[in-house]
């Protein structure tokens, strides 16, 4: 079970992970984009933060689609409404609920995979943040399906991203500012994608209690 | 990092609270969400046309606000697409009942959060029309990517459109128009230095100090190449052939040509750019009708220049006439 | 050394050739000596004005030649004055028989070639009266020295002067003018890097990574103080402060204010420094009546700006107004 | 006896003399000025090299009038005119001489510091050109009256032009662009200064035939 509490301590989990990788995630956007993926992942959960006790005593619906919102009305670029859209789409996805079963997440992830995808108009392997979150949501997909607990799907899946998150460093990008680099985006891992993977990674973290 | 600013985070608000003291009789600005609008915005029964993108640029798009040119510009954060609820409250603050256009630089950010904008205006009832700028020949183009970015095109269009929209040209023809100035035009750009974003507090890329990157973007993206650097008039060579034979451009055309600086170049050395690319036109009997030579799409204090040539017809260089007033770009009142 | 150019030495007369390609409408461009004048000159019956100094400045004279400011402009080496030949020639183009103005910066180069250049058309006949601008409050004014240096003001009195030639002051009257606006007019400058002529092939100065120069002059001259950079609104505010009390301005006064880059600044920025200054004036009941904000009187890719304040009157308002149409200042037509 | 020659070979020897000093004389004035006093005066000695040979065959007065119209004419700056109405004085007081007296040398001397003074307004003091031409007037006069030998005159012309321009670092600066740097005009030697100290020394190396 992922409780209302679990979604937001996420959510605050995260807003530290990005401060504390600004600069790595600025210096990934650096090699092969303009240098503010770190900046604007910060902007937006700085906002995040701030509207989040607005609605902490809300459904994890209403939690989420805040920070959509505030993630599309304060990143701009590419992020604002690619992060937006897929908490947008995770907030309908949750609904009124105050907690979620192992189901309800793999829904969560999904709405959130097929959110980026119509927004965006990449398919895997064009250097994304859909590099990390196809293979996460099918490893989550698989770990249900297997019977996995809730604990062993999330690790499961963070690994996959992980590895959908390094798959992309020998990549030509097809989409985003790394596109028009052509042949020079190659060797360099995708920051969307990275940022993808700490999100990822940051739910296992707080909802495996490993991390508050 | 050296810069003519107070805290990093503030340059975008704080430049638009001096533009509030500029030009009060051009423009008005709406901070939060942040938008800089025609002062006698909506523009009741004609087309209003709103452009936007990251800041840093200047003076597109914010300075090209005004009579003849853009109903409204969206600043972004520096070198970030702006926010859908900035361009949302724009399209709604220019829309004087005839629809809205909205210019829009090829960048996944940009179309992204212009297309939010759209479909929430489009809820509204309000008719929005979206074209899209993609004239940088140094990026390849394929239906599989991205595509290429929108750069020095946007000007033209912008100015253009503007004029025609001021005509009181309806909303289909008008994207045409646009639509056929973008697909007609094509740029290249090259850089000598890198710039800085504020935030960021160091340089994007690094340059070697015999080295430039050509086929730079407007964002310090790195170009396509980069080599030694070269005496202006083999670079222009270079630029002006990967441009002239894109589109292609021929014999007998008649373009409208800008020789645009970066932000850090001085006058001087764009007329001495200038001066060779209108020699390369006129080896090849295309005749330069129009130039704009100066910073008219710069990426903050980069070094280096770009060059945008459009294959104009009657109507365009009708348009690229009509009076325009606005703080980057005035003639004719 | 990066820039974009083929041999330094040449620089000048490329830019020259580049001017002659982009605006034959506006201007013709004489070679050796080197001079750019009025495409219609002589104007018949109308005073003539010449300018000039070093290249580098740029739009600075030679962008403010055509219908409104300047007759002809006389460009030197980079930051080098002009020579009397040059400047003797100029002289002669614009003479429509109402005698001809001289607008001189006040640096002993300057002075000193105009002075025999106007000696040599006074043996020919030719009424030439020189006014000299001074404005650059950096330095101190004495009897002894050379004086102040010419800086900002320039530009308005090209402007204003050239609104009054066209207009048909005369000549006496016109010089009057010219020196009103000087009189009116104070100015200083900063630089947060160098800059590096051609032929010099490096930087004129070094100043640290966190070091700015206050008071710098337009040659990359190092200024009266060398300090840690500081938020922009305190460097704008120890500016207008120097400007402010020098004249003094007081509560009341009309002005026309400049806030100029050197060459190598963003505009964003320049509208985050026009903010402060527009905060402080109005502080201080002064109100700006016109403003000028971007690059008009450079230093080369400089990074940095001054200011430039003019106590303005009913008649420098008019002529500030009046229409002008030069490839670096045009409204009005 | 200085002969037309003599007058030749000096000002080709100072020409070479500007070459190999350009950058000194740059830096000099990158302290104070504006970093170009070597290249103009290196641009004004190549248009008078060029335009040398054909007044070779006339008297000293039009040699030096045709070397102060090159540099009026090709040099612009402060030094152009000041350099020029020095040379164009010089061989107004040369007239059609072939050949020069002591007498005569002391005269273009004289001619040559009332010139710079006329056209910069500068005085002793100033920090200018004009305090290495003070005293190397003033101490070839000295010599002359003395009976010393042109010799010997020259010599402690150029000792005194050399003493002039060293004599300049501690000033503060009064005409041209350094007197804009006020206090921080001190401790550097004049650009100007220099240049004319050089010239002098060019006369006194060449017609003294210790260098051609
Ligand atoms: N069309 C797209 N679909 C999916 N992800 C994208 C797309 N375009 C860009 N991205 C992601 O966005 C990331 C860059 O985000 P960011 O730097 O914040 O925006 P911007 O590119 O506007 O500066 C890329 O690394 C990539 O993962
Ligand atoms: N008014 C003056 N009188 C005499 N000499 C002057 C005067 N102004 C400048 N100079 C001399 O000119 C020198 C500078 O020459 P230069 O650098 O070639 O010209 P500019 O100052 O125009 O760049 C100074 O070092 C000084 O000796
Ligand atoms: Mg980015
Ligand atoms: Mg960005
Ligand atoms: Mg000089
Ligand atoms: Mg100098």
């Amino acid at each position: 079970m992922v409780t209302k509490e679990d979604v937001l301590n996420w959510i605050k989990h995260y807003a530290d992970v990005v401060d504390a990788n600004e600069t790595y995630l600025t210096e990934l956007d650096a090699a092969i984009g303009d240098a503010d993926h770190g900046i604007n992942m910060q902007r937006g959960f700085k906002a995040v933060m701030a509207q989040l006790p607005s609605v902490e005593d809300k459904d994890i619906g209403t939690i989420l689609k805040k920070v959509g919102m505030a993630l599309v009305s304060t990143v701009g670029g590419a992020s604002g409404p690619l992060y937006g859209t897929l908490f947008l789409r995770m907030g309908m996805a949750a609904g009124n609920k105050n907690e979620l079963s192992e189901e309800d997440v793999l829904k969560l992830f999904q709405a959130a995979l097929e959110g980026i995808k119509q927004r965006g108009k990449a398919v895997p392997g064009d250097k994304t943040m859909v590099d990390a979150w196809t293979p996460a949501v099918e490893a989550f997909q698989k770990a249900v399906t297997n019977g996995d607990t809730l604990s062993v799907a999330l690790e499961k899946t963070t690994i996959a991203a992980e590895e959908g998150m390094k798959a992309t460093i020998p990549w030509v990008a097809r989409k985003g500012r790394a596109s028009y680099l052509g042949e020079r985006s190659a060797n360099h891992q995708d920051p969307g994608a990275t940022s993808s993977y700490l999100l990822i990674q940051s739910a296992e973290k707080v909802w495996n209690h490993k991390e508050v | 990092m050296k810069k003519l600013i107070n805290k990093p985070e503030d340059v975008v608000k704080e430049e638009l609270e001096g533009i509030v003291f500029a030009h009060p009789d051009l423009v008005r600005v709406h901070f939060a969400p942040n938008y800089i609008v025609r002062a006698d915005a909506p523009v009741k029964g004609k087309v209003g046309i709103v452009s936007g993108g990251g800041s840093g640029h200047e003076p597109l798009h914010g300075g090209y606000v005004g009579i003849g040119m853009l109903h409204a510009a969206c600043p972004g954060e520096v070198f970030t697409s702006p926010t859908p609820d900035q361009i949302y409250d724009a399209t709604k603050a220019v829309n004087g009942g005839a629809g809205v256009l909205h210019i829009v630089k090829n960048y996944s950010g940009d179309v992204m959060n212009f297309e939010m904008a759209a479909e929430m205006a489009g809820a509204d009832g309000i008719e929005v029309a979206s074209m899209v700028t993609n004239d940088d020949v140094a990026v390849q183009d394929s239906l599989y990517t991205q595509g290429r970015r929108g750069v020095g095109v946007t000007v033209f269009v912008e100015k253009i459109a503007g004029g025609a929209a001021e005509a009181g040209m309806p909303l289909k023809e008008l994207t045409a128009l646009a639509n056929r100035v973008n697909e007609n035009g094509r740029s290249m750009g090259m850089a000598l230095t890198s710039c800085t974003v504020p935030v960021a507090g160091k340089p994007t890329f690094e340059l070697g100090d015999d080295e430039m990157e050509i086929g730079i973007g407007i964002h310090g993206e790195p170009g396509r190449e980069r080599m030694k650097i070269k005496p202006v008039d083999e670079v222009v060579d270079m630029m002006a052939d990967a441009i002239l034979t894109d589109l292609p451009f021929k014999s007998g055309d008649r373009i409208i040509a800008m020789v645009n600086g970066m932000g850090g170049t001085p006058l001087i050395e764009l007329y001495v750019a200038y001066r060779r690319l209108a020699q390369i036109c006129q080896g090849k009997g295309i005749k330069i009708e129009r130039n704009l030579i100066g910073n008219y799409i710069t990426s903050l204090e980069m070094a280096g220049f770009s060059i945008t040539l459009l294959r104009a017809d009657d109507e365009m260089i009708k348009y690229w006439d009509a009076p325009v007033h606005t703080p980057g770009l005035r003639w004719g009142m």
